[in-house]
């Protein structure tokens, strides 16, 4: 749990570019207007949320990406976004936006409160070619059992 | 609809004169009946209550059981459910919640103990949906609600500008667009204050911006309600409230209204009564033991009941309730905002709080009231004083101010203080010594009458709160809410009070509108409540003028004129009680 | 057809000053913000969910509504150990029946709360809340605070409605009458609009709600609180001098405080500081609730059985502990069979674990539009749109409660509302269990 | 002296509650009476015989009576729950609530306890091999009034909220804690050997609370209330030097809390 109070521990190793950071999730008004306005299933929707901002230093020693890959604290699930530099963020933080991309790597933890960490779970993000899916593709790729 | 007898009982029913007597009550759909016809006696249902008390089903007059406030209270309070829960029947919903029951739980409790109608104490206009919404789930009791109008920006403007009718008015349309039974006042001018952390601590002390006084308010509040002619009297939540020294500003409140004659203009038919069942009251005094504190601080506390009980013997026109201290675990809540933060700062406790945008507040905390602690005890002894030292029973009404004082499962508790000295003396060697040094309960011989707790806990309630045309008594008319006890009033040993404590916790039978509800603490049938509430009319033209201000006015909502009324849906069972006929209606005098 | 006062049903704002014009299969509106407005297009919009569906082999075919109630029902039936999900975006009406549901088999319900203001319920049952409706600020605050809350983006109209620009009876020059503090790690677009934003680190909410409570209470707080939290003492100081300085602050705490490391003890803190300024000067707090009704689920399910959310009913009466009855840890442990869903998409906001397992499981849900958790769902039953097509209660940010009524009707024969389709699948559930 | 063997018969899927499994309830029950003992599993009564198989081996009264578990029950809730005698060992895992309101007797788990261990115990002794998870020793939601009396010894670490409300008797950690240890503590004590991530004795009005090794974010409402050489906190002593702080003052003006922190 004490990886919740570290900020931005680089883990590189065999040769790969990767760090950790602290998950912000919240709301973006048209992340608002697309998932009120049933439209999930959508490019539109995708091209909004399948998002993660850095800071424009952070994006920088990442080698300035197109696309990162976000992995949860565990290791166990991935998924892939569309990389922002954006200036309000801090330094080792990240944010995306409330959606289905944020939450496969949101640590299910809840300290027994029933709630998980939608703001502040580490995360390890690394530059990627991976496809950003849409939400339909990971709904059937991580939890569809075919 | 089915007949019933109740047959061969001993018969409490002050209201019609009966002390005792053994007598048949018939019941025919719902409504006591002289007596049934031949056939209709060999049909019907027959309750064997030889050897038991019946009375008329309880009512309750001043407890918090529907609401915003109450429901913070269970929200805040989990630890105070966990360990006191009901199971589901296929009958019966489940719940929990001991100082705060949840509300199904909670009309089961109530009926259990014999009890069929209960009025919520306090109704803020803007959470009245909510209130309405959680009487609508209780089930089996009868309900209403009081609207608090005492600290209300256009009632302060109206009484500001001394237009008494157009606060008239104003009341008038409240009560018709909440649905509310009638009129509470709480700490009035010192809850607005409380919009800014303050308070007012006198009669005479302008309060902020609106410069009213609590006496004006008291005064055009009474005088709105007799205007009106309300079948409830001013329900009073006096100032000061639990602060030492507080028993001479609630005597002055009450001296406020002396004079005022009671006009009950409500359009309804009265069911058979021997004696006048109108009330005789301006004004009700709501949990009195909590505002005749005596002493100066909490070093010199003592019981100022005797200031207070003092003046009701003089007086005509006050009824009170005694808001009874049974010791145990409580939970204050009250709409006097700035009264629970003066105990948060005693106590510590997880607090809660909600002032309601131009209308009123409210406060909640946890507490639990001691044998051990010397001010406890003293409020204990209060609350049996205030209805032992006033000698005219049809003056006082018992509560616990539930779940202030206790929990209104704890009545039977109070009952047998109330029956039995011994009872009392047993307490005094449990408590702290404060309770007979610092009140005068102890001398007290007076022990009460079966009779006398019939009027306390149910006639006078009725009675006062003006719904005696129904309820409250077994005279022809009277809706069929009967309770029967499982003790014999010719073998009554008030010494050996652990009977009667046990009879008035779990009613033999609990009858509501002719059927059969509870047996020996098992709910046999789930009828749904009836909703009271007051339908007055004024002037169209009055009503227009008024209904323009509040117009100008409700921009500083942030609710829509159009989204503020209580829609009917809210009320299962409604029942309006038409006040004043449109050719009596209130106009510009 | 033009329609005022409508109730917009999207976030806890409950805006009770749309304007609706119907023409034909067009609609305008008037007054609703991005969100609402995109709400109310869903009445016509082409991906309405307007049959039931089932999945037959993987693959979803439409179904008669008499079939899909009763595979509803028999997924219920068959389980060993349910959860019912009554998502915030219906009316508390349909709660109701969810929870008296829950109650008759035993199972668990639950709702948004649990993963929205869940820890702030947790907090004011450690703490109690000191609060007003919305009004109250609206007239008299001089001193606003959105701490961990993005207003901007989450209620667009609570600055506007409630919290900063509205002229109020003491307030009459609005936004000038004010000073606003935004306390957020990320210089968000409120942060920006505010007189003074704090920038803690993530995660720290509760040490510095802690120090300045040390602060109030007369003590210095600890020297590395400035380390943690990334705030000067001089800051803090600062920060509670406006606190105090002014006649009526007002608190709104968001997701920030409930959802981030600390959980319940960041809103207890929260809580608790109010409490204390209280004794100094006036001080309101409450919570910006996302969703529409996530504060209804709350009040109903208190007044009906006594506990905010996470109710569990296998013994026959109701059991309350989070961790152990919420929705995301009986998913995550696996400690459910079966699932019915209303109005919540689940598989999108919960973490990939309860996602998955909730995959496996038998789900029946109710929804308006296709999203993640209707493409996991056995039974997906159409959803009608509350305050607009049905009537009923929601309750608002404040836990004021509004009755919304339709500017048009239930587009379906077979049901009216989710209440009643709430309704006829817990009496097929009665007929199975019999 | 009575032995019970609980034998776990497999997997179990959806948790079991199974207060039953008692010492002093089980004690002078014969096998297929122990069997027929009913637990929960959702809405539904199940006989323990389901998931248990049952042997009793010789015959005592209750406090020589000792229930040997012997397999993982970490689906099996409340083991232990209100216990007044007698003695519980588990050799794997156990679930949620282990020895809640216990009141006496002692129970031993080799393997890990789930949350809520030892919640409002009264007396006794609670001894976790492994790791424990939150709200060790706690109070119910709500309350301010935890564990009372008795001793939980823990080997390895503990997650949060450990002893919350806390008013007598004694927690020790050899391991480390996560965050809000002692939170609401307001009597007993609270050792904990290893290091504790944040919110170490927040809230605290009453109590000791020692922690050796590193706090990351320390409780901003603590104050420096002098230095003591090996401090003997009731009848632990310990070693080495130790800062002490009084708190918390985030809660109180006058807060009556201990917390000791080892330097160096």
């Amino acid at each position: 749990m004490e990886a919740m109070l570290n900020l931005f521990v680089s883990t590189r190793g065999s040769g790969k570019m990767m760090k950790e950071f602290l998950l912000n999730t919240g709301s973006t008004i048209e992340e608002g207007r697309l998932a009120k306005g049933g439209s999930k299933l959508t490019e539109d929707y995708t091209q909004e949320c399948a998002v993660c901002e850095m800071n424009p230093g952070d994006f920088q020693d990442l080698g300035s990406p197109q696309k990162v890959k976000i992995t949860s604290r565990d290791g166990r699930y991935s998924v892939a976004a569309y990389a922002h530099p954006e200036e309000s963020i801090q330094s080792g933080q990240v944010f995306m936006p409330r959606a289905i991309w944020s939450n496969v790597v949101v640590d299910p933890e809840t300290f027994s409160t029933g709630s998980p960490l939608y703001k502040g779970s580490p995360v390890q993000i690394e530059p990627t070619k991976e496809d950003v899916l849409s939400a339909e593709e990971l709904v059937l790729k991580l939890y569809v059992r075919s | 609809m089915a007949t019933l007898i109740i047959r061969n009982g001993y018969v409490f029913d002050p209201l019609n004169e009966i002390n005792g007597d053994v007598k048949d009550v018939f019941i025919r759909n719902g409504k006591v009946v002289d007596d049934l016809s031949g056939a209709e006696e060999k049909e019907a249902r027959v309750i064997d209550a030889t050897g038991k008390t019946v009375m008329p089903g309880g009512v309750d007059s001043h407890a918090h059981v529907a609401g915003a406030k109450v429901n913070a209270g269970r929200l805040m309070r989990p630890e105070d459910h966990y360990k006191s829960v009901r199971s589901r029947t296929a009958l019966t919903h489940s719940g929990s919640g001991y100082t705060i029951p949840s509300v199904y739980k909670q009309g089961y409790d109530y009926a259990v103990m014999g009890y069929t109608t209960v009025f919520e104490a306090a109704m803020p206009p803007l959470e009245a949906r909510h209130t309405h919404e959680e009487m609508r789930a209780t089930p089996i009791v009868d309900m209403g609600a009081y609207l608090v109008l005492g600290n209300n920006w256009f009632i302060m403007r109206y009484l500001k500008e001394g237009d008494i009718e157009k606060a008239a008015a104003y009341a008038a349309w409240m009560l018709r667009t909440h649905k509310g039974y009638g009129i509470k006042c709480v700490n009035p001018a010192g809850v607005e204050n409380w919009g800014w952390a303050q308070n007012v601590h006198s009669l005479d002390e302008p309060n902020i911006h609106f410069e009213v006084t609590a006496r004006e308010v008291i005064r055009g509040l009474g005088e709105v309600n007799e205007l009106l002619g309300l079948p409830n009297s001013l329900h009073l939540h006096a100032n000061n409230m639990g602060h030492p020294g507080n028993w001479e500003i609630t005597r002055n409140s009450l001296q406020i209204l002396e004079g005022l004659k009671p006009q009950n203009k409500t359009n309804v038919q009265w069911a058979e009564t021997k004696m006048d069942a109108t009330r005789k009251q301006t004004v009700y005094l709501a949990h009195a033991q909590f505002n005749s504190f005596g002493g100066t601080s909490w070093r010199d506390f003592c019981s100022g009941v005797k200031g207070v009980a003092d003046y009701v013997n003089q007086v005509d026109h006050v009824v009170i309730d005694n808001g009874a201290v049974p010791f145990g675990p409580g939970t204050a809540m009250t709409g006097d905002g700035p009264a629970i933060h003066d105990l948060y700062m005693l106590s510590g406790q997880k607090w809660s709080n909600t002032d309601v945008e131009l209308e009123c507040g409210s406060g909640v905390i946890p507490y639990t009231y001691l044998k051990s602690s010397p001010i406890n005890s003293v409020q204990w002894a209060m609350g049996l004083e205030l209805l032992l030292q006033i000698k005219d029973p049809w003056k006082t009404i018992m509560t616990t101010d539930h779940p202030n004082g206790g929990v209104f499962t704890q009545y039977p508790k109070v009952i047998a203080w109330l029956m039995s000295r011994k009872a009392r003396e047993d307490t005094f060697k449990e408590c702290h010594p404060w309770a007979s040094a610092r009140s005068s309960l102890a001398g007290i011989e007076r022990e009460m009458s079966l009779l006398e707790i019939a009027i306390v806990t149910r006639a006078n309630q009725a009675r006062t709160i003006g719904i005696a045309n129904r309820k409250g008594h077994l005279g022809t008319g009277a809706d069929g809410d009967v309770t029967v006890y499982d003790l014999d009033p010719t073998r009554l040993d008030v010494n050996d009070y652990s009977k009667i404590k046990r009879a008035f916790s779990q009613a033999e039978y609990t009858v509501k509108e002719g059927e059969i509800v509870v047996h020996r603490g098992e709910i046999l049938r789930v009828p749904d409540g009836r909703r009271f509430y007051s339908t007055p009319f004024v002037d169209e033209t009055l009503e227009k003028e008024m209904l323009a201000d509040v117009k100008e006015w409700f921009k500083y909502y942030t609710i829509g004129y159009a989204n503020y009324p209580v829609p009917d849906k809210y009320l299962k069972n409604p029942v309006a009680i038409q006040v004043n006929k449109p050719l009596e209606a209130v106009a510009r005098r | 057809m033009a329609f005022k006062n409508i109730i917009c049903p999207v976030c806890g704002a409950s805006c009770d000053d749309i304007q609706v014009e119907l023409r034909g299969s067009k609609i305008v509106t008037k007054n609703a913000c991005k969100m609402g407005n995109a709400k109310f297009w869903e009445i016509f919009s082409p991906h309405r969910i307007r049959e039931p569906l089932l999945k037959e082999s993987g693959s979803f075919c439409t179904a008669l509504w008499d079939e899909a109630v009763d595979r509803a029902a028999m997924i219920l039936v068959k389980a060993k150990r349910p959860l019912i999900f009554m998502g915030s975006e219906t009316s508390c009406e349909a709660m109701q029946v969810g929870l008296h549901l829950a109650e008759f088999l035993g199972a668990i319900a639950d709702s948004n709360s649990t993963v929205c203001h869940g820890p702030t319920a947790m907090g004011i049952q450690e703490a109690g809340r000191v609060g007003a409706t919305a009004g109250q600020s609206k007239s008299r605050s001089d001193l606003v605070v959105y701490w961990g809350s993005n207003p901007l983006e989450s209620m667009p109209r609570h600055m506007s409605r409630y919290g900063v620009y509205p002229r109020g009876y003491w307030t009459r020059r609005g936004r000038f009458d004010r000073t606003v503090i935004t306390v957020d790690p990320r210089k968000s677009i409120t942060a920006r609009n505010s007189d003074l934003h704090i920038q803690l680190k993530p995660n720290t909410d509760y040490e510095l709600l802690s120090a300045l409570l040390t602060l109030l209470h007369g003590k210095k707080p600890h020297p590395s609180v400035e380390k943690v939290t990334g705030v000067s003492i001089s800051e803090m100081e600062e920060m509670l001098e406006r606190m105090l300085g002014c006649n009526f602050g007002a608190i709104y705490v968001g997701l920030g405080i409930a959802s981030s490391f600390g959980k319940h003890r960041n809103a207890e803190a929260a809580l608790n500081l109010v409490k204390e300024l209280n004794n100094h000067t006036k001080f309101v707090i409450g919570a910006l609730r996302g969703h529409c009704n996530v504060a209804g689920f709350n009040q109903i399910a208190s007044y009906l059985y006594g506990y905010p959310f996470g109710l569990d009913f296998a013994r026959g009466y109701p059991r309350y502990n989070p961790g152990e009855y919420t929705a995301v840890d009986v998913l995550r442990e696996q400690d459910v069979d079966a699932a019915l869903i209303v109005s919540a998409d689940l598989v999108s906001h919960f973490p990939a674990a309860c996602a998955r397992y909730l995959a496996e499981l038998p789900v029946a849900c109710i929804d308006i539009a296709p999203c993640p958790t209707t493409m996991i769902s056995q039974v997906v039953l159409p959803g009608v749109i509350d305050a607009m097509e049905c009537d009923g209660t929601f309750y608002r940010l404040d836990d004021v409660p509004v009755y919304f009524q339709p500017f048009t009707g239930s587009p379906f024969s077979f049901t009216d509302s989710n209440e009643d389709t709430m309704k006829q699948i817990f009496q097929k559930v009665k007929e199975m269990k019999r | 002296m009575a032995e019970v063997l609980l034998q776990p018969k497999g997997k179990i899927g959806i948790m079991i509650e199974a207060e039953v499994i008692r010492a002093d309830t089980l004690a002078k029950k014969r096998g297929e009476e122990i069997e027929r003992l009913l637990v929960w599993q959702g809405p539904v009564q199940l006989p323990l015989g389901d998931f248990f198989e049952v042997e009793v081996r010789g015959t005592g009264q209750a406090e020589e009576t000792v229930v040997v578990i012997e397999g993982d029950v970490s689906r099996v809730k409340r083991i232990g729950q209100g216990m007044k005698t007698g003695k519980i060992e588990i050799l794997g895992s156990a679930g949620m609530h282990l020895g809640a309101e216990m009141a006496g007797g002692s129970i031993l788990v080799r393997g890990d306890a789930g949350s809520w261990a030892g919640m409002e115990m009264k007396g006794g002794l609670l001894q976790i091999m492994g790791n424990a998870g939150d709200h060790v020793g706690c109070s119910y939601r709500g309350s301010w009034r935890g564990m009372t009396g008795g001793q939980i010894l823990i080997e390895g670490n503990a997650q949060s909220q450990l002893g919350s409300g806390l008013v007598g008797g004694q927690i020790v950690v050899a391991g480390n804690v996560e965050s809000f240890c002692g939170i609401r503590q307001n009597g007993g004590l609270v050792l904990v050997k290893g290091n504790a991530v944040r919110g170490a004795g927040a809230e605290m009005t009453g109590g000791t609370l020692a922690v050796l090794g590193k706090i990351k974010h320390f409780s901003p409402g603590f104050v420096e209330a002098g230095r003591e050489e090996s401090p003997k906190l009731g009848d632990l002593q310990l070693e080495g030097k130790f800062a002490r702080f009084s708190g918390d003052y985030a809660i109180s003006k006058n807060p009556k809390g201990v917390l000791y922190c080892k330097e160096g």
